[in-house]
């Protein structure tokens, strides 16, 4: 590796190296109440990667995504946007990153498309036409002027999946992004991901479904522990 | 006993069509004896002894107020016949008549605060009946605002029949409260009790716009109810071709 | 009839604003009931008539 | 008294006694907004004293009542509710245990305080007695009526303010009778018929109440 | 058939008869906010059955769940136990019935360990010793001590599922009881159905997944309709 | 100012339009709780007039207070915050802009609200503009401090009375220059001096609690 990430010293407004990883943790640790998750561990994110977190449940795969996003502060180690400590950079990560947690900031009382052109808003604001094709796409034709909260588990979750057929920040961090799809839905999502990658884009996700359509940058990162 | 003719009254489509039958008369009705009530007792009625001609608001604070407090007891009897026999023709009911209730009630404090300021100088007191007519309001609301809460339309119809139901066992106890409350303090300075013994000429109008406004009451009831069966049943064969004849119309 | 012209009927013996405003508030309340679901019902069947025309023309 | 009764009850005081903090908001509650009024309306002491009764009784209301604010809500959030509907046991008695272990320690912790209160708002020590039995009757039937609106909004996302619509008019006659008790006893009047009154009303809040908070629950969850 | 159920006369108390199914759904119609879910459907079920709802997302498999379970009222039809409607033997249903929803009914504050014991208590109390069996069977040795909320998604609801380890009712219904269940906890759990099966008991549950692992006796019944 | 801040204004407000009984609730709040106290203090007018400013300030300072719980929670339940900590916009102003919609439909319509019930508490009609200008000055500084603590307080399951606890002694201030000025211009002194204290609060609290807040924000999301 040429670029000095490695070495603990913030790399210059140097010249981008196309190999320098997009998202890197380094010697990342994570504790939650007294106990210890994960240490010491590393990864790398370049244009086109995909990764799946697995792990047992209680092994932390949720709390690394949220370390990944800039949400949670790590215990020890850092996490590095394009060489660059994240600290300084929030605004860079934002501009890059589309986050879908657990729960996905949809509004039960506004109606699909008040809530995707929202949250587009947040990041660009999208037109109508625009989101009506993307919630099309994700199998809610004739749902989009309904209150979300009469909207059944799966159908809430591909409000907040349509998102990703809108246009897009490159890196994608998703927590478990199929529960309560049923089997077409999950088809349909794997491979958008993949499509995503092959594209040039990165995504991070957790899902204790193994895919069955990956691209070929596909990696997966285990936190196996002896937890539950 | 047979009780066929009260779940055919639970029937949505047949209250449909009755109500639809009668609307018109309580229509009528309301708005002949309204109007009766009022010239007469605005313009015939003679002047009261002591407060003059400003008396005449009686012809309407009277009736509202007496609409008020019985409204709140139906809405606890639709309550109760919607919790007990399960009857969802009662559950709308008691949603529909809420606001209309809640209204008379604001009508009521309005036109006696409005007749306080020339009878009694100021425009409210805390005086027991006032008082309570305040609370009677709040208690509305509350109903009101439980009913929109609640997505659910069942659930939310059963919630407020739960919280009409406890309320309507609390009004004795509140009035009788809070009369006791102001006698023990001090004796009220006005009472809306002590009542000189009306002349007819001066009662008659009165009772015209009580039976005109419990006929109002009847037929602005029907018509909400009417709406709101028609979306409750929206999707049964009756109400589609009604609603396709309506459309048609329109 | 208890006044003896129209100006001292609209007087009401110098109680003119109280009765006239109870009664104005009143009438409009009550009016405001009438209209309010009126309009209701014209708003929900012009959806529904709306909803008819999507669904005929899918 | 049934086992569950009892196994309800210490239950629900373990999960009390984990969250002390939650036990205290109640007091610390009632204590700060009787004194705000000192600041709010000058300190002169005659004014307070005509004051107390109404004020310790206006406080003691929307302590207890914004206390229940929450009471069944993380039970139905975690599905406790729906165990409990599904349970052979009769919910009005499950409904009984669980208000009962919330009035014992926060409503009868209100009660201990309140002479405290009372006390620096300058009334005379000899209406303490009043004020503790008044406070005693009158909590628990102020628990219990809040538990049905609870009951009734628990379901809801946000509540916000809308417990305190659907329960205070209905706290009147607690209100009336509890600081009507207080006045007379200020006074030097007898203020026995009051506090018969209040103890009537608690009668009839324990025997009917839970049954309405029972058919509450039934239909929050049912939703 | 011969009992008189499917002709809408509640049977007398007459000697029950082997075939009766203890649970029945007679043309059952739900409907939640003007749509109807589903209706005119029937089911049985006998001892040894085990029925597994499917559909796609907003098909109304928690629904039906909830309309067997007594929780919810349908809006057409009835639910019948051993031949008699629901309506008027709720403590009976309830002696029989275990139901585990989407929220198991755990406390975060309370110990794995307290929490069964008062779930239990609600039906028939179990001791402590049975109490730390069922923990154990379901993975959770050393955290029955542990207040539940800071245990993971997957541990809370193995606390949940230790119930049917539990000396137990008969009929078991369950809403998606192997979601956030890591490979081996699916597994386990399927094996453990299919067992309480095979000794005379009843199950119905929803999940997404095929099982791997049935009873003789499974079913499904398939909601399929044309939402989302 | 930016386009975000217009479409979060626009889209709260329509949130709020979506159930206006939340709208009404404070509204509601402050006129029972105010009407609670003739109930409890006896109806003597001129007892009543003395306690009017306070009590209004207190009444509307509860009002605020516990419209505010539930400010963010519903937020921080559906992952709403997470989408704002994460979006290239700047935290403090989406708040500001949140907070302003909450202020705008329930603060003002409570400052609206207000002269009626002084009205009936007996306060005099001279009186009035005092009322309406030191709550209309007085308010947004509620709402933005109330804010600050519904933030930290955000991510906790039950909060019951924790925001009362921690915000009620930080509204001190507001309260007694807010019943001061009424006071003032109940005895016709003037009040300028109180007003203009209450302004100079009002734009520091618009200029720096916005930061405060989003802070708040971001650690309860973090944990
Ligand atoms: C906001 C102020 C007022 C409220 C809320 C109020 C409320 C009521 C109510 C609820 C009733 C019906 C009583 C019943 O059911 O028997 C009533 C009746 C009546 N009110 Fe008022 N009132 C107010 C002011 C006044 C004033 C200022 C006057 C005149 C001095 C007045 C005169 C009457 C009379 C004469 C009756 C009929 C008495 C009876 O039939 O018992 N009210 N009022
Ligand atoms: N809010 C919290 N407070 C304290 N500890 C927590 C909290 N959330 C999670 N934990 C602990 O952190 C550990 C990891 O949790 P995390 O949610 O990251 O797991 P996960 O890998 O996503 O599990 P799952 O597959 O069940 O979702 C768990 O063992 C849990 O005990
Ligand atoms: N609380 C509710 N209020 C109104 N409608 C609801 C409610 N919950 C669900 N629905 C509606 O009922 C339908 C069925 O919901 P249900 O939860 O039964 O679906 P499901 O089959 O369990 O779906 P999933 O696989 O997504 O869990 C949905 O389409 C939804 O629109
Ligand atoms: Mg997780
Ligand atoms: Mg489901």
């Amino acid at each position: 590796m040429r670029h000095s990430g490695r070495d603990r010293c913030v790399e210059p407004m140097g010249s981008p190296i196309v190999t320098t990883p997009f998202l890197e943790a380094m010697a990342l640790a994570c504790e939650r109440d007294w106990r210890l998750l994960f240490e010491r561990l590393d990864l790398a994110l370049a244009p086109g990667d995909m990764l799946q977190v697995v792990g047992p449940n209680g092994s932390g795969k949720t709390s690394l995504l949220r370390l990944l996003a800039g949400l949670m502060q790590p215990t020890a180690g850092e996490v590095r946007l394009q060489g660059r400590s994240l600290r300084g950079q929030r605004a860079e990560l934002a501009r890059n990153l589309l986050w879908i947690g657990h729960a996905a900031g949809i509004k039960g009382l506004l109606t699909a498309e008040e809530n995707l052109a929202w949250l587009c808003a947040l990041h660009r604001p999208a037109g109508d036409e625009a989101i009506w094709q993307a919630l099309a796409a994700v199998g809610l034709r004739g749902f989009e002027d309904v209150p979300c909260h009469t909207l059944s588990a799966g159908q809430q979750r591909r409000v907040a999946l349509a998102r990703l057929h809108l246009e897009a920040p490159p890196l994608w961090i998703l927590d478990e992004p199929f529960t309560a799809l049923d089997k077409q839905g999950v088809a349909q999502l794997e491979r958008h991901l993949q499509g995503h990658c092959e594209r040039g884009g990165m995504v991070v996700l957790t899902t204790h479904h193994s895919l069955a359509v990956r691209p070929a940058t596909f990696r997966e990162l285990d936190l196996e522990r002896r937890a539950a | 006993m047979n009780w066929t003719w009260f779940h055919k009254l639970g029937s949505p489509k047949w209250f449909y069509e009755v109500s639809g039958r009668w609307l018109p008369w309580f229509a009528v009705a309301a708005a002949l004896l309204l109007g009766v009530g009022l010239v007469w007792g605005l313009a015939f009625a003679p002047p009261d002894y002591q407060q003059g001609n400003s008396f005449r608001i009686i012809y309407i604070h009277v009736p509202v107020a007496f609409l008020a407090q019985s409204c709140y007891v139906l809405l606890a009897v639709a309550g109760l016949v919607g919790l007990v026999w399960r009857i969802k023709l009662a559950d709308v009911a008691l949603q529909c008549a809420a606001p209309i209730g809640a209204w008379m009630t604001f009508i009521a404090l309005v036109t006696g605060a409005i007749w306080g300021k020339p009878t009694w100088g100021t425009w409210w007191v805390w005086d027991a009946r006032l008082t309570s007519m305040l609370i009677l309001l709040f208690l509305y609301f509350g109903i009101i605002a439980l009913g929109q809460a609640i997505a659910n339309r069942d659930s939310a119809a059963k919630a407020c029949a739960v919280l009409a139901i406890v309320g309507v066992v609390n009004i004795p106890i509140i009035k009788y409260s809070v009369e006791w409350w102001n006698s023990l303090h001090q004796p009220a300075t006005f009472t809306l009790t002590e009542k000189p013994a009306m002349p007819v000429e001066m009662w008659l109008p009165m009772l015209v716009m009580v039976l005109g406004i419990y006929c109002f009451f009847a037929a602005v009831l029907l018509l909400r109810m009417r709406l709101e069966v028609l979306r409750r049943e929206a999707r049964s064969s009756w109400a589609k071709s009604e609603i396709k004849a309506l459309v048609g119309a329109a | 009839m208890s006044f003896s012209s129209f100006a001292e009927f609209v007087a009401m013996g110098n109680h003119g604003l109280y009765v006239w405003s109870a009664y104005g508030i009143s009438l409009a309340v009550l009016i405001l009931n009438v209209v309010g679901p009126l309009l209701a019902r014209r708003r929900y069947l012009q959806e529904e008539a709306r909803r008819l025309r999507r669904e005929e023309s899918k | 008294m049934s086992p569950v009764f009892a196994l309800l009850l210490a239950r629900e005081s373990r999960l009390l006694f984990r969250r002390p903090a939650e036990l205290v908001n109640p007091l610390v509650f009632f204590a700060i907004v009787i004194a705000l009024f000192p600041l709010a309306v000058g300190p002169e002491s005659q004014l307070l004293q005509t004051l107390s009764p109404g004020l310790i009784w206006v406080a003691a209301l929307l302590a207890v009542l914004l206390s229940l604010d929450g009471l069944f809500r993380s039970d139905f959030e975690d599905g406790s509710l729906e165990q409990w509907v599904v349970a052979p046991q009769p919910l009005p008695l499950l409904v009984l245990a669980k208000v009962l272990a919330h009035w014992l320690f926060s409503g009868l912790a209100l009660v201990l305080l309140a002479p405290l209160l009372a006390l620096m708002l300058g009334l005379p020590a000899r209406c303490l007695p009043v004020l503790l039995l008044s406070l005693l009757l009158g909590t628990p039937v102020l628990s219990l009526l809040g538990a049905v609106g609870a009951a009734l909004i628990v379901g809801l996302k946000r509540g916000g303010l809308l417990l305190p619509l659907l329960i205070l008019p209905l706290y009147i006659p607690v209100l009336i009778l509890g600081s009507g008790a207080l006045q007379a006893a200020l006074q030097g009047l007898p203020a026995a018929g009051h506090l018969l009154w209040l103890a009537s009303l608690a009668v009839l809040a324990v025997t009917l109440l839970p049954f309405a908070i029972a058919a509450g629950l039934t239909i929050s969850v049912g939703e």
